[in-house]
């Protein structure tokens, strides 16, 4: 037994590594700085708010008898008036999106070089595109409620064959599931809540870069931190994609 | 006035008690070897006989409140459920009993001497083992026990039970029978008018002889399924003395099925209380009324109840028909009524 | 992580970094193209399966590469990785549970 | 590879204070030494001195209750004149009832036992047991507390409304929840708990963060994981759970908030009030449980598992003997922590779940009882052969496994979904989670406090009167608790504001009457401990700097408290914590993990 216990031991040891540097928090357990850390479980629980919110989406729309087909809802496109274009503009959105999350990595690895130039340019880039994301959603938003979708009434109900149609006139009674409303409004909007947070977060780690501080501190940590929480939100946007525009 | 006294008397209780226990650890703090020794084991006797107090208070109090519990079991499923209940109560009983008594027993047994020391015994794989198997074995006794007869209560109701519909509001339960033709007429929440509080859709013609009744009553040993609802919030239909309940909630219909066995009438010899009667009551916070919102529950015989059942007016004869009709008289009404009842149960 | 970075290891990330933005549209494109023609003519099951299986590919390229977590420890990893489990079994529970309140409240 | 220096500010500044010999005499001015302090072990004081008023506050609310249920039929003008808004013609009114249970709940489960519990423990132990000058980050966790605080202030401020606090039980159950028609609590009441709540779950937040990322990180030399006391363990998963958990609470509130104010129907479906039908269709009431309990359940292990921890140090202190079996402890909270997010909705059997479910659930839960089990009886065979001390702490330690026994046996009752059908929201229930939440973590809690009170303020707790307040409070919840299982089994259920109105359930009225009495008594035996605390700040005995002889190294650090916890150089560890008598021929039964393996014990094999 006592074998067992030693090897145990020293396997444990290899896995934790303790810091043998006296003041700890520098040398750290998993050979991430604590600031690191502390970030990654931020996201590990505000993916948990965000689980919920999905895995709430998908008990009510279970529930339902019905609900729209996003290819028939999801396809207008900003200027080009009433073609239908379906999922075109939300894949120009996932796309800034993306191109945004590649600029804030750019901007990482920037600063693994001490580049502080290099760091300012590519969060420019990363800030330009979550506003432009942010524009894009403001945009579709207008849009669906200019159609008459609301938290609390859905205009896309089922014509005699179930399929997905814009009732123009407001009806009494909701013409299709409320929650497709609620349920949009409610996670895109807590989606572009976080876009928005992610943006002024960076304009304040761009001025920060720009002023030098991390320049002086000797390392852009801080990047990296801002930059966990971007791709957060890029990688949340994949799950509200996949909820919303293509099951 | 008595507010200040009172206050003064404690706030003096607690000045005593403080003066008190300042001597009293002075006194101790005084005393060393074997002073210390005999405080550890007084602190030991102290626990331990509190402890042991407290074990014998927990199984006599078991005997001395049996008579108040709940008398037997008033359905075949309130059966099943008291027998694993009481299964239950013995297994973790003897659990209780030998940890408590070990824990106290140890505590005395083994508190502080000088002279001794404590056994240094950090691990023993063998004991470990012990105690996360025998706990699985008695657990998966009690989960393959409790699951069979929770999926038994859950089954479909049987084709011959009477149906009935509960239905719950702030702060009163509607109680719904379909009449003869065993079938519940439609709902939908958006027909309620004041008239038609449950929204009952009177274009469904089972929903013709539907009739609603003050109280319930039950035939016994005869099967009854009940659909529950609620119109505002949630409320949860209870049924103590048949060992059962299920939520209404709005939105989501529940149901629940059982057979009573054990009449109003013979309950009350069992009781020896002769104005004994079964209760649904509310189980499920539903607002400041929840305290008070009941209704009264009959089992009887098979006999008494066809009696009840033919006495009954159905609800749609007696108030939709008149209003829709002007007013018509009585007797005509009567004889839609039977000729609503012929229809249905053809 | 400061100016030890050689160059080789630099251009090494940025090229990975590029790939997997290269991998991160193409998905997508073939998703919503998948969706489009596809869509209307297979079973809504395949389709969602294969929806979400993308999705999954997306998100791990996402934090393995531009959240850099495909270079961390192993235990970090599995420490965010483990508690995702308890996610599953909160799926499958919340979906029985719609499924049957689409069954009380639309009986066939 | 990131394996350079992070440099880490307030640890820059301990070093260089250190180099006038101790950094102790900062300027410091009384607000931010004492309010706006960023020192670990002021806001662990911070945490359990609001901890404690919140206890009265919510301990008083019980009282003010339990005289409606004893005395159904009184009146009581003198209570009327001091809370009138809650009183008509001498009786509290239903509403009031309601709403004062409701804040009972909340206020016990999270302001006391989550917030404060954790709050303090986590906060004056991890830094202090694994070598740590601080917190990871000393800001985040002083915004932790005042964000705590804030919480406190909104939730506080219900209770002055005109329509009252909220009074739909402390799960805020929709549609009651939902509509201020249904209940006057759930207008403005409903509002200030709700965005409590949200303030509270980023203060819960921000601590468990830091509480998680100080364990990763900030451990000393030589302090490998499994060198940690089982104290910080279980710190560790407690904020684990929290920081797992409470995200789904937001999302639950968020949900609701949006039903209440947006018209939504996320919880809401054929609704109909006063005759009317009101527009909401298609949400479930139920998915609002579910998401509640999501949090809920393993809330209550957020609330046992900082106890289990310190009773688990506490008795091996006291009985002057290791812990038996630390790794099986270890697995036994992780077994807890898992289990505890899977079982969340046997809360749910009879709430119209698909009973299918109800099943599963079943089967997890009653696994719960294992590493319960192992637990259990490694505590049991701790004290076997032990040299057991028996002090305040001990004693407490004792108590809480008492109860902890007692409330979780129950808890098996409960579990099983079939004797559920006959004893949910019973006062069984009500039962069950006094005696192993209410009283059982509380235990642990007094326990901590009179352990680690001399860590915390140089001095001793007075011993004589915590055995008037273990007496009082140990005999006292057994009497009031105890009896409730028998209430509960003859059917009475719980959230009734009179036993009166229904026959069945009214034959009670005497053991109501006692169990009010003793709760008033306990409560006040409460002030007992309250009076000694406050007294042994200012005139306790001098505690030594090891008074339990402990081997942890919270007393290796200087006993009056000094701002970055040791001077000099941080202590080293050498050996797991819990060497208690491990050298039979020695005449001193401790080691603690500062003193170096012997070359014996290296050959030994066991345990360093
Ligand atoms: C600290 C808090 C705490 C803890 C630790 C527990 C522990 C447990 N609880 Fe409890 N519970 C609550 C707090 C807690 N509970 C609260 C607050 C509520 C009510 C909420 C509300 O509605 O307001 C509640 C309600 C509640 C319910 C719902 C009742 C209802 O509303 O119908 C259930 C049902 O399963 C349950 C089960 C359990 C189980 C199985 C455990 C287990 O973890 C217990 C495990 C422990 C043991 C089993 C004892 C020790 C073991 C042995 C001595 C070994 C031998 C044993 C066997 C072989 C059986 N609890
Ligand atoms: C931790 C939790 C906790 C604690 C300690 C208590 C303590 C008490 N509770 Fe409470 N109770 C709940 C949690 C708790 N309760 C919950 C969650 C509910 C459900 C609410 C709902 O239905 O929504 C409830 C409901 C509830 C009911 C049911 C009401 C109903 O359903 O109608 C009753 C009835 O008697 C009751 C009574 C009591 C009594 C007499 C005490 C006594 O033990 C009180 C004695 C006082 C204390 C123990 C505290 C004082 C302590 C100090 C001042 C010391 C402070 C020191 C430190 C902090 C170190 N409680
Ligand atoms: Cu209806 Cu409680
Ligand atoms: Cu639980």
């Amino acid at each position: 037994m006592s074998e067992v216990l030693e090897i145990q031991d020293e396997h444990h040891v290899d896995l934790l590594p303790t810091p043998d540097n006296g003041e700890g928090g520098e040398k750290t357990a998993m050979n991430i700085s604590y600031g690191k850390t502390m970030m990654w479980y931020f996201l590990l629980s505000d993916a948990f708010t965000f689980s919920a919110f999905l895995i709430a989406y998908a008990a009510t729309r279970l529930a339902q008898a019905w609900w729209p087909n996003p290819n028939l809802v999801f396809k207008s496109f900003p200027g080009l008036g009433h073609t239908n274009a379906p999922l075109a503009f939300v894949s120009v959105m996932t796309f800034i999106l993306i191109l945004s999350s590649v600029a804030v990595v750019r901007a990482v690895q920037e600063g693994h070089r001490m580049n502080q130039k290099g760091v300012m340019l590519w969060m420019i880039g990363g800030i330009v595109g979550g506003a432009m994301f942010l524009g894009c959603q403001a945009w579709e938003w207008t849009h669906l409620i200019g159609e008459g979708l609301r938290p609390f009434y859905n205009p896309f109900g089922p014509d005699a064959n179930g399929i997905t149609h814009l009732v123009e006139e407001h009806m009494a009674v909701s013409p299709g599931p409320i929650a497709f409303g609620a349920l949009f409004f409610g996670i895109t909007g807590f989606h572009g809540f976080h876009v928005f947070t992610g943006v002024c977060i960076n304009i304040w780690a761009f001025i920060a870069t720009a002023n030098g501080t991390f320049q002086r501190r000797g390392h852009y940590e801080m990047i990296e931190k801002v930059g966990l929480y971007w791709h957060f939100v890029d990688l949340v946007w994949v799950f509200v994609f996949l909820a919303f525009y293509l099951m | 006035m008595s507010i200040i006294l009172g206050l003064l008397t404690l706030v003096l209780l607690y000045i005593v008690i403080v003066q008190i226990s300042k001597a009293s650890d002075l006194i101790k703090s005084l005393r060393s070897g074997d002073g210390q020794e005999e405080s550890f084991g007084n602190g030991a006797l102290f626990t331990s006989v509190i402890g042991f107090g407290v074990l014998i208070y927990s199984l006599v109090t078991c005997y001395i409140y049996a008579p108040t519990l709940l008398p037997k079991p008033a359905s075949e499923q309130g059966e099943w459920i008291n027998n694993l209940l009481n299964v239950t109560f013995v297994l973790t009983g003897i659990v209780f009993v030998i940890t408590q008594a070990l824990l106290f027993w140890f505590v005395y047994k083994y508190h502080y001497r000088k002279d001794r020391k404590a056994y240094f015994f950090a691990d023993n794989n063998k004991l470990e083992v012990a105690w996360t198997i025998v706990p699985a074995i008695v657990l998966t006794f009690l989960i393959g026990f409790g699951i069979q007869k929770w999926f038994k209560i859950f089954s479909p109701a049987p084709k011959d039970a009477i149906l009935i519909e509960a239905t719950g509001k702030q702060y009163a339960w509607s109680i719904r029978y379909a009449g003869t033709d065993h079938t519940l007429g439609k709902r939908d929440f958006t027909l309620v008018n004041p008239d038609n509080e449950l929204g009952i859709n009177w274009d469904d013609a089972s929903s013709h002889d539907d009739f609603m009744a003050d109280e319930i009553v039950l035939p016994v040993n005869t099967p009854v399924s009940i659909n529950i609802g609620a119109l505002d919030v949630i409320h949860n239909f209870w049924l103590p003395h048949f060992r059962l309940m299920m939520s209404a909630v709005p939105g989501v219909p529940t149901h629940l099925w059982f057979r009573p066995t054990v009449t109003t009438e013979e309950m009350r010899k069992e009781t020896k209380n002769p104005n004994f009667e079964y209760v649904l009551a509310c189980n499920k916070l539903c607002g400041s009324g929840h305290y008070n919102m009941k209704k009264k529950v009959r089992v009887v015989t098979q006999e008494e109840f066809d009696k009840w059942f033919s006495e009954q007016k159905s609800y749609y004869a007696t108030v939709v028909l008149p209003a829709k009709a002007g007013d018509p008289s009585k007797n005509e009404m009567e004889a839609k009524v039977e000729n609503v009842k012929a229809g249905a149960s053809k | 992580m400061s100016s030890h970075l050689s160059e080789e290891q630099y251009q090494s990330g940025v090229k990975a970094v590029w790939r997997a933005t290269a991998i991160l549209s193409v998905v997508t494109v073939v998703e919503v193209a998948v969706a489009l023609i596809l869509g209307p003519h297979l079973p809504k099951l395949i389709m969602n399966t294969f929806y979400v299986l993308a999705s999954l590919a997306k998100a791990f390229f996402i934090v393995g590469e531009f959240m850099h977590l495909k270079y961390e420890k192993r235990a970090f990893m599995l420490s965010l990785g483990v508690p995702l489990v308890f996610l599953i079994w909160a799926i499958i529970a919340f979906a029985t549970e719609g499924h049957y309140w689409n069954i009380l409240n639309h009986p066939k | 590879m990131q394996t350079t220096t992070v440099t880490n500010p307030h640890v820059d500044e301990h070093v260089h204070s250190q180099g006038h010999g101790g950094g102790h005499h900062h300027t410091e001015t009384f607000i931010s030494k004492y309010i706006f302090s960023l020192d670990h072990k002021t806001i662990g004081k911070q945490f359990l001195t609001l901890g404690m008023l919140w206890a009265i506050v919510g301990g008083g609310m019980s009282v003010l209750f339990r005289v409606q249920l004893g005395w159904p039929d009184e009146t009581f003008p003198l209570l009327e004149r001091v809370f009138s808004s809650w009183f008509t013609d001498g009786k509290l009114n239903p509403e009031a009832y309601y709403a004062l249970i409701t804040m009972h709940g909340t206020i016990m489960v999270f302001f006391v036992l989550t917030a404060s519990l954790s709050g303090t423990f986590a906060n004056v132990l991890i830094p202090l047991q694994i070598g740590a000058r601080d917190m990871a980050s000393p800001l985040m966790n002083a915004l932790s507390f005042w964000f705590f605080f804030l919480a406190g202030i909104v939730m506080f401020a219900s209770l002055f409304l005109p329509t009252g606090a909220a009074s739909a039980g402390w799960t805020i159950y929709p549609p009651l929840s939902a509509l201020p028609q249904t209940s006057p609590g759930s207008g403005n009441g409903m509002t200030f708990w709700l965005i409590a709540m949200v303030l509270f779950v980023v203060s819960t937040l921000l601590g468990g963060l830091n509480y998680i990322s100080t364990v990763l990180n900030m451990r000393t030399k030589g302090m490998t994981m499994f060198r940690m006391p089982l104290t910080v363990w279980a710190l560790f998963f407690t904020a684990i759970i929290g920081v797992l958990s409470f995200p789904v609470l937001v999302s639950c509130v968020v949900l609701l908030i949006f039903d209440r104010g947006l018209g939504t129907s996320f919880y809401l479906s054929n609704i109909v009030i006063g005759g009317k039908a009101l527009p909401y269709a298609g949400g479930s009431p139920i998915l609002f449980q579910h998401l509640f309990w999501f949090l809920g359940h393993p809330e209550v292990y957020i609330i046992i598992l900082p106890a289990m921890g310190m009773v688990s140090e506490i008795l091996a202190v006291h009985s002057r003997k290791p812990i038996f079996g630390y790794k099986a402890m270890i697995f036994s909270i992780l077994g807890i922590t898992v289990l505890g997010f899977i079982v969340w909705a046997h809360h749910m059997y009879l709430s119209g779940m698909n009973p299918f479910l109800g099943s599963v659930f079943t089967l997890f839960t009653l696994l719960i009882a294992i590493p319960s089990a192992v637990k259990v009886f490694n505590w049991l065979t701790t004290l076997w052969r032990g040299n057991i001390k028996i002090t305040p702490p001990s004693m407490f330690a004792v108590g809480f496994i008492s109860m902890f026994i007692s409330g979780g046996l129950t808890g098996i009752w409960l579990g099983n979904s079939t004797i559920d059908i006959q004893l949910h929201d019973t006062y069984f229930v009500v039962a069950h989670f006094h005696i192993v939440m209410g009283i059982a973590a509380f235990f642990g809690m007094f326990a901590g406090v009179y352990h680690w009170f001399p860590r915390m303020f140089g001095r001793m707790m007075n011993e004589t009167m915590a055995y008037i307040h273990f007496a009082i409070t140990f005999i006292g919840s057994y009497l009031i608790f105890w009896p409730m299982h028998f209430i509960g089994l003859s059917g009475v259920p719980r959230r009734y504001y009179s036993f009166n109105e229904i026959e069945a359930f009214a034959q009670y009225g005497d053991l109501n009457k006692l169990i009010s009495v003793v709760s008033i008594i306990v409560f006040l035996g409460q002030f007992v401990f309250l009076v000694n605390f406050v007294w042994s700040i200012y005139r306790g005995k001098k505690a030594s700097q090891n008074p339990w002889q402990a081997n942890t190294l919270e007393w290796t650090s200087p006993i009056e408290g000094i701002h970055g916890n040791w001077d000099g150089e941080l202590p080293t560890v050498h050996r797991w914590p819990y060497d208690y008598s491990r050298n039979p021929d020695s005449d001193v039964d401790f080691i603690p993990q500062t003193v170096p393996l012997t070359e014996e014990e290296k050959k030994d094999k066991i345990h360093h």
